[in-house]
């Protein structure tokens, strides 16, 4: 296997990381600690991980309604992301955003996004800052969306303009196989939605998006396309959300037990496990050491969040814009 | 059941009547079947209104049956032709819907949140709204369109919108905004038989709420407003959730000896710009609640009417109270502050009466 | 040739209608007695011709900025719209639409229309009428939509609509190589449109749009499909407009003469007529009668236009609703 | 040149400057290229910005030069990678753009005619509007757009938008509206160098006016109005063209012997609240005039402020005078009825003050 030790570690932790992150926020949510929808995104771990593994803080993501995989991904901090679900000051948007709207400008996470498709055109125009800055080799830009997102017109155009325009872009299609409940074989025309990106003039690829390690390769390979000027690829990860659509959703409505047992079956955590110890390229014990770490590090950042305040109300009237305090205080 | 309180919000002529304590949400759906039953050319879109299929029969399995279970049970009723469950596209299915208006159809799409509606706004501005007119009148566009709007729900800047507003902006669109059971019946049984475009628009915090319906079938004339309380002193004027605060502030300065009038304006286009000089006309005083951010809102609109219309009834400023000019904030002080009160509403009345 | 006589009549009447009636136009307004913005479709007549020569009045076609020929294709009087062109109140609009919103719904055309793109969705909205209406065999809806517009996202969404309700609509592009000035190869991310239809699950075919009878063969089998039921297609036109963008516009900004020769001797309408007169289906006196009366036509067309009275402006106060008359008259 | 009529548009302290008479057009193109030497983060995109290449050699043609030819020329000076010429994808480049702009660059956005908005409505509404107060202060965005409205030359009516109210209705955008050479390089260049999301609208009948424009740099202030002409009888409100609509009224009003203040917004979000009730504290009589349709526009806003704040100081109703609540027509005649004309004001203003 070609990846640094330092690396598969990373890639464990990160993906370990996310799946705790969600179970433990999700838990809180149905507790009330939380006060809004949240999208959880255990089951998917690899296609952010593995994409993001090939990332620096220079390099731009856009996310979704289910941000919170691309977010710890890129780097973001599991306190402050949980303080910003439970809507406290200390919460990585000051509580403004919510779990649709975590963003973190230093690591280049452009924010998750609750209007679906519309982060996409977002990493285009981060591409092209670093087009027009002559820093392509190192700064793309990366698309995640859904199967459901395939439907919104502006992918079509920002996949045009990336094309056209030649910019890093990787456009990263989390295929898990659902939009709410309505499944991506009603849904969307295509067999493969990588097959539309011919009619690009892209590469488009489609990974096992339970496998971390082919959704590394191919993302390797289409961020080293990027980063060499030749243009955007279309990589769509087939993978599978363990729980609801948000936290109230009761999949057994629309998803077939075999079906949820069929990619059980798949974990891509378990695989990795598997996978490193069989090769011999991590040890049980260095895996548990830091399955430990981060089993602490959830208790921490609940503590973090239930502990943090509420944020003082007159921030409602912030930052509405850079250059002008807000004059109408709701004209009361 | 049959009601006989004064106080019910159907207004004179509706004493004794038949009918039912109703949950919002029940009612909405019982008018959508009503008026599917009453004509085979209406028919229902939106994403996930009935909500999943089984891979193998293709059977529908009404899963989510709309957002909010607005639409549960109808795919059983009608089938997934006329509760058709779309792709995540709303440009191409409003384009889609305002195209099957012009050759004969009644649709009826389901927008979800109404934040989405910026995503097909074009098709509703540039096509739904204007067709008629650029074509010299030769069409028209029967449909109708809903999606839930408000703040209040830690659903965040994107998912909490009461921009009715701008749709009321746009000539050629009309648009309704039901407070309670009894309004929502008629007002979305009018809009659906409206040859017009209607978008109606629905705040999630009204959507559990119970009220008086009748059970016999009735329309509300879109355009029309209605008094929700009479009173002599200041007229509250509220639309859509705001005509619920505007009635829990009228309770409150009640208890200080002040009597509110309250005016639902249930349509925001066109509206009832004479039930809005006829009270000021008697009140002297006025105070417009909305939970749209203010600037060219329809709390503008109603002023700019007033102080054109009403002037030399006023005794005092034309006042606004309504949501600060910002986007919805997510935590749930910040959304309290964000949406106007009943106590802001009654700290504006009672300085603008010199009560303090 | 596996065309009748009557029909033959019909397209090369279409054709010639189109060319004369674009040319009159162009000529009354550099005259000024059109008083807007008019876009021509001359040395594009074959696509509209060849496809609506397989349609009735019950079928719908949704149209472009360059609408004209779609109109006269669709069996629209060319003096009502020579009348509209003029702003008058006998035209096919009252006046009120122009040139950019010429529509007959009596005749199954749903307007031109202004926004690159936007009419798209709506003749997937006639073919869904058709289709909850079971008169899918007697009723098609036909998109025509240019080169540019396939950049708008609308379309993406309105071809994979189509295709997962199976409905009988026909995307009919007409790339002309130009949108404005810009070149198709500059900002079309694939050689032919039609590759893209794949992608949305339907067959996609590139056929020379300057060549009515190929246009009018791909376009049978296309709508004979969608007529029994079996869905949409994707045809790509090659064609060229003759004149500018718009009445006052210099191709010779961003066009080689050559390339515009190259076209002119592909001219659709005397290849028509090589091809009829060669294989003797039509003879060259039959031709200029046809020729003839279309000449007559126009100068009457100009001549009512011109002779007809301007709208009355209280006209701007009606059909803003059919349900409630407008009442503010601009608050004066 | 120098300038000292007292009566140029620039106000006090302006007598004497250097400048030139220009037309808007010429000032435009002139203050976008000073921008772009000035900072190397600001570029621009648009359809046809230059316009066509050539197709073997692959360079650019700047065969039109943007709509209008407002860009002409700049191909040649800033090169293909900052005069970028786009695909018809208004959702997808404004998109582009506002990721750009959260990335470090000032881009500038040319979206042709103004009603082609609607289709990047989301992506200016969802992310450009709301991202740095989604994101908790953040980020900010610093993008910049620009389009041309209004009615009166015939594009009919989906190339013939003045609907700037329902931007300004947008808590986190700002919009301005030039209404002469004058303003236009101040406003272009002050929107260019802000932080935020602004919106410049440049109404087509003002592209080849002339008038007064200092050679010196400068910018205007987002959100201040300006006088165009002191009187004490009535204030007439313009914004954009009605400005000049506003002036030439004010001309015709004081043949008769009525002195109008003439009051020009030039930004309508944030917009000078001061100036409107200054004013009106003075003439105690308004007319607002403004050629978007007058439903919750920036007409009823103005409006509003002015019976809220300006209250004591009306001795008559508030006037709104505004294209009616319809679509735009094609034909001349048409247009002109739908459009606010001076004689309309005059015939408001004779009213209001009992002169007629
Ligand atoms: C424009 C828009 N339409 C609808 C929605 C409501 N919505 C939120 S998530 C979602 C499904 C998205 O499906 P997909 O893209 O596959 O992502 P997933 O939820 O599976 O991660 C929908 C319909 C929305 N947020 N935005
Ligand atoms: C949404 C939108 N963007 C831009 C325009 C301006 N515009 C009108 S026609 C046109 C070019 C269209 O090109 P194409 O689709 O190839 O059609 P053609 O003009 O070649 O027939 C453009 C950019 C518009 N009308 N609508
Ligand atoms: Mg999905
Ligand atoms: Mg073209």
């Amino acid at each position: 296997m070609d990846i640094s030790k330092k690396k598969l570690e990373w890639i464990y932790t990160t993906m370990y990381r996310i799946r705790r992150f969600e179970e433990t926020m999700l838990e809180q949510t149905l507790k009330g600690n939380s006060m809004g929808v949240a999208h959880t995104s255990d089951g998917q771990e690899a296609p952010p991980t593995g994409i993001c593994a090939h990332l620096t803080d220079k390099d731009w993501i856009g996310s979704t309604h289910r941000g919170h995989g691309h977010c710890i991904s890129k780097g973001l901090e599991t306190d402050k992301m949980m303080a910003e679900v439970f809507g406290k000051a200390t919460g990585q948007c000051g509580g403004k955003g919510g779990s649709m709207h975590i963003s973190d400008f230093s690591k280049g996470m452009l924010g998750a996004n609750g209007i679906v498709g519309a982060s996409i055109p977002l990493a285009v125009g981060a591409a092209l800052t670093a087009k027009l800055k002559g820093i392509e080799n190192e700064s793309v830009g990366v698309s995640f969306f859904g199967d459901g997102a395939s439907s919104q017109g502006v992918l079509h155009e920002s996949m045009n303009l990336a094309s056209v325009w030649k910019l890093p872009v990787i456009f990263a299609c989390e295929n898990n196989g659902y939009a709410e409940a309505t499944p991506s074989w009603y849904a969307v025309s295509a067999e493969d939605i990588a097959s539309r990106a011919e009619g690009y003039g892209m590469p488009g690829v489609v990974v096992d998006g339970m496998d971390v390690f082919a959704v590394y390769d191919a993302a390797g390979e289409a961020i080293a396309r990027a980063r060499a000027g030749e243009g955007p690829t279309l990589i769509e990860m087939k993978t599978y959300r363990y729980h609801g659509h948000f936290h109230a959703d009761d999949t057994s409505k629309y998803r077939k037990p075999e079906e949820e047992e069929y990619y059980k079956k798949l974990d891509s955590i378990k695989h990795f496990e598997r996978t490193v110890t069989k090769q011999k390229l991590m040890t049980e014990k260095k895996l548990k050491s830091i399955r430990d770490a981060i089993e602490q590090e959830m208790l921490d950042a609940v503590e973090f969040a239930l502990n943090s305040p509420m944020p003082d109300v007159s921030t409602v009237y912030d930052d509405v814009y850079v250059n002008y305090s807000n004059p109408i205080a709701g004209l009361r | 059941m049959t009601t006989s309180q004064a106080n019910n919000p159907l207004g004179p002529g509706y004493e004794g009547v038949a009918g039912s304590e109703m949950r919002f949400r029940d009612i909405f759906r019982d008018t959508l079947r009503a008026e599917m039953n009453r004509d085979d050319d209406v028919f229902l879109m939106g994403e996930d209104i009935s909500g999943g299929f089984d891979k193998d029969t293709k059977e529908p399995l009404d899963a989510w049956g709309g957002p909010f279970a607005a639409t549960k049970g109808l795919v059983q009723e009608f089938g997934v032709e006329r509760i058709r469950d779309t792709p995540i596209s709303e440009a191409g299915f409003v384009g889609a819907a305002v195209g099957s208006a012009l050759t004969g159809m009644r649709p009826v799409v389901d927008l979800m949140y109404f934040d989405f509606v910026t995503v097909a706004f074009d098709q509703l501005l540039s096509n739904a709204a204007k067709s008629r007119y650029m074509f010299g009148g030769q069409t028209k566009v029967p449909l109708t369109l809903f999606a839930r709007s408000g703040a209040g729900t830690g659903h965040a800047a994107q998912h909490s919108e009461s921009f009715y507003s701008m749709l009321a902006h746009i000539p050629g669109l009309k648009v309704v905004v039901p407070s309670d059971p009894y309004s929502v019946k008629g007002l979305l049984a009018a809009a659906i038989r409206d040859d017009d475009p209607v978008f109606l628009v629905n705040d999630k915090k009204l959507i559990n709420l119970t009220g008086f319906v009748p059970d016999e079938e009735y329309i509300i004339e879109l355009g029309k407003g209605r008094y929700m309380r009479r009173g002599t002193d200041v007229t509250l004027v509220g639309m859509s959730y705001t005509s619920v605060v505007c009635q829990q502030a009228a309770d409150q300065l009640a208890e200080i000896g002040i009597d509110a009038e309250v005016i639902d304006m249930m349509s925001l286009s066109p509206f009832d710009e004479d039930i809005l000089i006829e009270s000021v006309a008697k009140t002297n005083n006025v105070v417009i609640v909305d939970e749209d951010t203010p600037r060219a809102s329809m709390a503008s609109e109603f002023a700019a009417v007033i102080a054109d219309k009403a002037f030399d009834h006023l005794d005092s400023p034309v006042k606004r109270v309504t949501s600060p000019h910002s986007p919805v904030p997510y935590s749930r002080d910040l959304e309290i502050e964000f949406m106007p009160q009943p106590a802001d509403v009654v700290g504006t009345v009672k300085k603008l009466l010199g009560r303090e």
